[in-house]
């Protein structure tokens, strides 16, 4: 038995785990239509590299990586393009993102796909490779990772199976029934870090799973470890605390401890993705909660829920659907949404299964937030000063060190919304942060223009000087002049005014008519011309809106 | 020894200057809105009351005497507005944020009835020169304790869903009676 | 009396001099807090401007509008003065926001350039202008110097990327749940 | 209100809580009927009544719900503690004062359950000892050494009438609680061990006093049995009132009674694990908390044996209060992925 590092705090809410395992997992057919956000990942939204109307084949790259902390999409199955538009996404906003929508034509047709041989490319080319295939974190939190990849020389691999949230059994059923296919991916995630040792983090609620992955490692080195059932142990820092004692540093990374963890989906699909050349375009979901036939389901990303759900059959009392676990999903405003590579389990929920929760009341202290935490914060400060508006404080006691488990929520007895107020503060000072640098390059440009305008008049003045030492050269020679050229000065300023005024007359005509006129009859030549300028103004415009959007997305990083 | 020690214990706790003898408010009550300022404060007075309480004991013994009693109040303040002068250009040097953050209570310290009531009161106990180190030493801890403890209470109550009516001042004002409910258990104790 | 009042004089001439502060650091912390809009409605010619005269004691704490109570707070706090309601002229939130130049319009004549405080339109005389969205800081001072009124103030659609999460409600005070709770 | 995650919860709600410390507390009432009468029952009855009244006019002010806020429970838990701080023998109007004074101002006027600084009950309990000192004496004798006994009628006739029975004296139905004998028969160069041959005194500290300590203890064991409650701030608060009176009584026996007179005496045990033990008037942190036990267990046996008042806790208890954010500021806990063991709220 390998000695464990327990976490501090943790809660234990009923599993709900049997009634999705009851049948082994299937495949759900495929939709007539797959909606594909461009952005299933952290960092920046891929770049369509399809446009409306293409026929694409099942595997091929619709969407590719814009930087470096971001992901390529791929085509789920074959089809057509019919639109890229905003359409609903799964995001606690509910606000509409940029998707691909693809019309199947149902014959799935592969793009020519390519098993690569690990061993023989570089680190670099394999972590290349798994951003051009798209492998994101499946465990729920997307993140790219060719960049999680990006260190070597490894102490530790963990391997997160530990699946702490309630409903949730897609990791335990892709072990019970692809345990060798997932030890293979291990195999790459290893080589590709350097890793010496490999542990793999599997709650003791899932003895299935564990036994059918210890047989599968037999010979490996690798070394499943059954950890206590206790949320949050599937949180990444929390379970390389509890399989190493290490502890991430605040605001660090698991390498800076040598240490690193996959989840157990994700190290599955760098096993598709180099094995057999299928890029990220599909995953188990969990159907569970208020069903008939909880169960879960090979999933096409971009598969609408409502038409997903309709396969596990939900009873007729259902209230509504959440994505994700009951203690960190998002409820589903919209069922028009897809599934997105984040998505591993929808819960249908009704009032007997999620009973309303009784009214919030004021905090009272009695700290079993704080007991609960697997962060060792002091959740009860939190709150105090979120709910005041002192973020500066909330800081200080170490807000942005929450990781939004929800177990100061769970345990609450005033059941006070604790983990909102945490997000609400989190996204306030995120907000004045962006808002701080956004200032500090204004006050930069101002003090430039300050300084520029200094040296014009600095400029201005020595050369005015020259001009006076010329004039008074020259007044000497021929002192009658002199008046004349002060004169000249202002007929100057008076055509500047002139012509101001001229092109504002020609504006004004221009704003009257913005299309131009006598057109109709132009040789040729002329009409070129003509075009070329629009579109050049067209070209124009388009940079200046692009600049826009790039604003935009630099504050959207902020967040 | 002991008669040291009991000084000491008598002003921080029993006697206190602000809760007791209800001195010193205009500063309990203006700087006690955030923790910093008032440590600094607190540290400030400190240094003032326990220089101010040396200085004007030997002035009143040696210079003042008993012919020159009318001018104690004078020579005193005198005292203790030049050594107010010195803190405030030594913190205004060392810590500008402080100097700020006391603003206009820095200069007050000059009127801050604390710091001359603990020199008459030293007068009026006939205390010797080290006796009067230690009341002015141990007002001065008293003033600074309790202030401290303020300010971190009033940092809470910035929290706290207090009924409009009450907000700020008038809740700082009853806080402070209720602390000073709290001391009266002390009474007795000393003397 | 007099020897007294000597000596102590000479001690305090001699710490003013020993003690010297140089400059004022406080300008500068006021200064990092004002926004950097640099929209002069505040009355001073710019942020810096506001921030020196906040140092010096010589004005309120509640004319920035960009700023709005936020910023307002955030000088109370440094500065450790009660906090003051907006000025009238403050109170009024506009949303983020940037200026957008009508090319069809623009005659070239420069002058918004001239007034643009962070340098964010580009262009030269006689050829069209356009702004540097990311550097604009929506201040509005080149809409008063077109001659040809080509310049609009559009609002920064925050979108997803700028969503934030709402404070919560927290039905404790809230009157509206009077009915709900005797219900 | 949006619903977000997460969407389920335990199910203890604040007015579980404060039922189960009012159930914690129903022993030791029984006891205290046995012994003292039941008039006891009276003044808690009065108590809780003027607590909700003052409450609900407080809520109604403020437009607050009313139903949640009475239901809470926490009005009721500081009108039995002020109620049973008390002597049961006070005038009505005593207790009545002492409530709506510990409601009003120490509780409402910071904003209500969960704002307050001081703990509501102490406040009302500290302000009547201030103002009514002579009525906040008269503890009536356990029964078995009463020189007469009134009967229900008569005890309801003196709390509120004020009338004494015909040819009765209130010295016959009184007498001094044991702490307050112990202190004052000292000052009359009497030693420890021939005080406490005394008729009141019994086997750990004084009769009938000590039985009803015994179960405020099993009440609190129940509450921490039942997680509502920490050991931190009763052991350390016994502990350290424990070891300050061990030290002294090892020095001068004959001056200073034994430990376990006093964990036993006055409003020990009843603040240990009733009173200090108050969430929100309580450090939030384990160290906080065991400082702050300490500090009351120090201070209340300071102001009992050399201080002015006959029993310190209540006043221990408020001067701890005030020094509750402070301590909380100065130690809060190490957070994951941070160096060092404390840190002090607001610096690194």
């Amino acid at each position: 038995m390998r000695t464990l590092y327990p976490f501090h705090g943790g809660v234990h809410p009923v599993e709900h785990k049997r009634e999705s395992t009851q049948l082994g997992s299937a495949i759900a057919p495929l939709p007539l239509h797959l909606v594909i956000p461009l952005r299933q990942h952290g960092g920046n939204p891929a770049k369509p590299v399809v446009s409306a109307g293409d026929q694409v084949l099942k595997g091929q790259r619709i969407g590719t990586a814009e930087g470096y902390i971001s992901s390529s999409v791929h085509a789920p199955s074959s089809g057509r393009v019919v639109a890229i538009e905003m359409r609903p996404a799964p995001h606690p906003s509910g606000l509409p993102d940029l998707s691909i929508i693809l019309e199947t034509d149902g014959e799935e047709r592969w793009i020519e796909r390519q098993a690569v041989d690990y061993r023989a490319i570089d680190p670099a080319g394999l972590r290349q490779h798994f951003q051009d295939m798209g492998v994101v974190g499946l465990g729920g939190a997307v993140f790219p990772s060719h960049v999680k990849l990006n260190a070597g020389n490894l102490e530790t691999l963990v391997i997160n199976a530990a699946e702490c949230e309630p409903y949730i059994t897609c990791d335990d059923m892709l072990m019970r029934e692809r345990a060798a296919e997932v030890v293979q991916g291990i195999r790459i995630a290893q080589y590709a870090m350097g890793a010496r040792e490999v542990l793999i983090g599997i709650e003791d609620n899932k003895p299935e799973a564990i036994a059918a992955m210890q047989i599968a490692c037999q010979g490996t080195g690798f070394e499943v470890v059954a950890v206590p059932t206790l949320y949050p142990s599937g949180s990444a820092k929390q379970l390389i605390k509890l399989l190493t004692g290490k502890e991430v540093p605040s605001g660090g990374l698991p390498t800076q401890i040598g240490v690193q963890c996959f989840n157990v989906a994700t190290v599955y699909t760098m096993h598709r993705v180099v094995n057999h050349g299928e890029p990220v375009i599909s995953r188990l979901v969990t159907l569970t909660g208020n069903m008939d036939e909880p169960r879960n389901y090979e999933v096409l990303v971009g598969t609408p829920v409502g038409e997903l759900v309709k396969l596990a059959r939900p009873k007729a009392d259902t209230t509504g659907y959440l994505m994700g676990g009951p203690m960190m999903g998002v409820p589903l405003a919209d069922l028009s949404v897809p599934v997105v590579k984040a998505s591993n389990c929808i819960i249908a929920t009704s009032k007997a299964l999620f009973p309303p929760l009784p009214r919030a009341m004021p905090c009272i202290r009695c700290t079993r937030c704080a007991e609960a935490c697997p962060a060792d914060l002091q959740p009860q400060e939190l709150f105090w000063f979120s709910r005041a508006r002192n973020f500066e404080k909330a800081q200080e006691y170490k807000l942005f060190d929450c990781i939004e488990c929800g177990c100061c929520s769970y345990v609450c007895p005033s059941h006070i919304p604790l983990v909102q107020f945490y997000r609400f503060a989190k996204s306030e000072i995120a907000e004045h942060e962006k808002e701080r640098k956004a200032a500090d390059l204004a006050r930069e440009r101002h003090e430039f223009r300050e300084f520029r305008q200094e040296r014009e008049k600095q400029e201005k003045a020595a050369k005015h000087a020259a001009k006076a030492a010329e004039m008074a050269a020259k007044a000497a020679a021929a002192s009658g002049k002199a008046g004349e050229a002060a004169e000249g000065g202002d007929d100057a300023a008076a055509a500047k005014k002139a012509a101001i005024q001229a092109a504002i007359e020609r504006a004004k005509a221009k704003k009257a008519a913005v299309k131009p006129q006598n057109v109709d009859d132009l040789p040729p030549g002329a009409q070129a011309k003509i075009d070329e300028i629009d579109e050049r103004r067209a070209q124009a415009k388009e940079t200046a809106e692009q600049s826009v959007a790039v604003q935009k997305s630099d504050k959207g990083q902020g967040a | 020894m002991e008669n040291y020690f009991l000084i000491l214990i008598g002003t921080v706790f029993v006697n206190n200057i602000v809760l007791a003898k209800v001195l010193g408010l205009c500063p309990f009550m203006g700087v006690s809105k955030k923790l910093e300022a008032a440590i600094g404060m607190g540290m400030a007075t400190a240094f003032v009351l326990t220089l101010a309480s040396g200085a004007s004991y030997l002035i009143n013994q040696y210079l003042l005497g008993p012919e020159l009693i009318y001018l104690r109040t004078l020579s005193f303040i005198i005292v203790i507005a030049s050594i107010v002068q010195f803190t405030e250009m030594f913190i205004h040097k060392t810590s500008p944020v402080l100097y700020q953050v006391l603003g206009i209570y820095l200069p007050l310290i000059t009127t801050n009835c604390a710091v001359l009531g603990i020199p008459l009161l030293n007068v009026q106990e006939n205390h010797n020169f080290i006796e009067s180190l230690f009341f002015g030493f141990g007002g001065a801890v008293g003033f600074a304790l309790v202030l401290i403890t303020f300010a971190a209470m009033r940092e809470r109550l910035e929290g706290a869903d207090v009924p409009l009516p009450f907000k700020g001042s008038a809740i700082a004002m009853v806080t402070a009676g209720l602390m000073s409910i709290a001391s009266m258990g002390f009474s007795g104790l000393v003397k | 009396m007099i020897g007294l009042a000597v000596a102590l004089g000479a001690v305090l001439g001699f710490a003013s001099l020993k003690f010297k502060v140089e400059g004022n650091p406080l300008v500068e912390k006021v200064d990092a807090i004002l926004p950097q809009i640099q929209c002069g409605q505040c009355g001073f010619p710019g942020c810096k401007p506001y921030a020196e005269a906040i140092g010096a004691g010589n004005t309120a704490i509640n004319l920035c509008a960009p700023g709005g109570e936020a910023t307002m707070l955030r000088l109370a706090d440094l500065l450790g003065v009660e906090p003051q309601p907006l000025a009238a002229d403050a109170a009024v939130q506009k949303p983020k926001q940037v200026a957008l130049i009508d090319e069809q319009t623009c005659i070239g004549c420069t002058l918004c350039l001239q007034a643009c405080p962070v340098d964010a339109i580009v262009g030269a005389a006689k050829q069209m202008h356009t702004i540097i969205a990311s550097e604009c800081t929506g201040c509005e001072l080149c809409l008063p110097p077109c001659p040809v009124d080509c310049i609009t103030m559009e609002p920064v659609d925050v979108g997803m990327n700028g969503w934030k999460w709402q404070y919560p409600v927290y039905p404790i005070s809230d009157v509206r749940n009077d009915a709900e709770v005797a219900a | 209100m949006s619903i977000n995650s997460p969407l389920v919860a335990e199910k203890s709600t604040v007015n579980i809580i404060m039922l189960k410390v009012l159930a914690a507390l129903l022993p030791a009432i029984a006891v205290y009927v046995y012994f003292f009468g039941p008039a006891i029952l009276v003044s808690i009855t009065l108590a809780s009544a003027t607590a909700l009244a003052t409450e609900a006019a407080v809520l109604y002010l403020r437009r607050y719900p009313l139903r949640v806020y009475l239901l809470d429970g926490s009005a009721l838990v500081t009108a039995w503690l002020l109620a049973l701080s008390i002597p049961p023998l006070a005038p009505w109007w005593l207790v009545v004062v002492g409530t709506a004074f510990a409601i009003l101002v120490a509780k409402h006027l910071y904003g209500g359950l969960g704002n307050n600084l001081f703990n509501p009950a102490m406040v009302g309990f500290a302000a009547l000892m201030i103002s009514f000192p002579a009525h906040m004496t008269h503890w009536p004798a356990p029964d078995v050494l009463a020189q007469s006994h009134w009967n229900f009628a008569q005890q309801m006739d003196f709390m509120f009438g004020g009338a004494l029975p015909a040819g009765a004296k209130l010295d016959a139905v009184t007498m001094a609680t044991p702490l307050d004998t112990l202190k004052t028969q000292l000052h009359l160069d009497r030693t420890v061990t021939e005080i406490q041959s005394g008729s009141i005194f019994s086997i750990l500290s004084g009769k009938g006093t000590e039985i009803i300590a015994l179960f405020y203890l099993l009440g609190g064991l129940f509450l921490w049995q039942q997680r509502i409650i920490s050991w931190h701030i009763p052991l350390s608060f016994l502990g350290a009132m424990f070891a300050t009176a061990g030290v002294l009584h090892l020095v001068d026996p004959g001056q200073y009674a034994s430990p376990l007179f006093h964990i036993f005496a006055g409003g020990t045990m009843l603040g240990a694990f009733f009173i200090a033990t108050d969430y929100v008037t309580s450090p939030t942190t384990l160290l906080g908390k065991l400082i702050f036990g300490a500090g009351i267990g120090i201070s209340a046996y300071i102001i009992r044996v050399f201080g002015g008042y006959p029993d310190g806790v209540a006043f221990a208890v408020l001067f701890l209060n005030s020094a509750v954010p402070l301590i909380d500021a100065y130690t809060q806990p190490r957070v994951f992925g941070h160096a060092g063991k404390w840190f002090r709220g607001g610096k690194e």
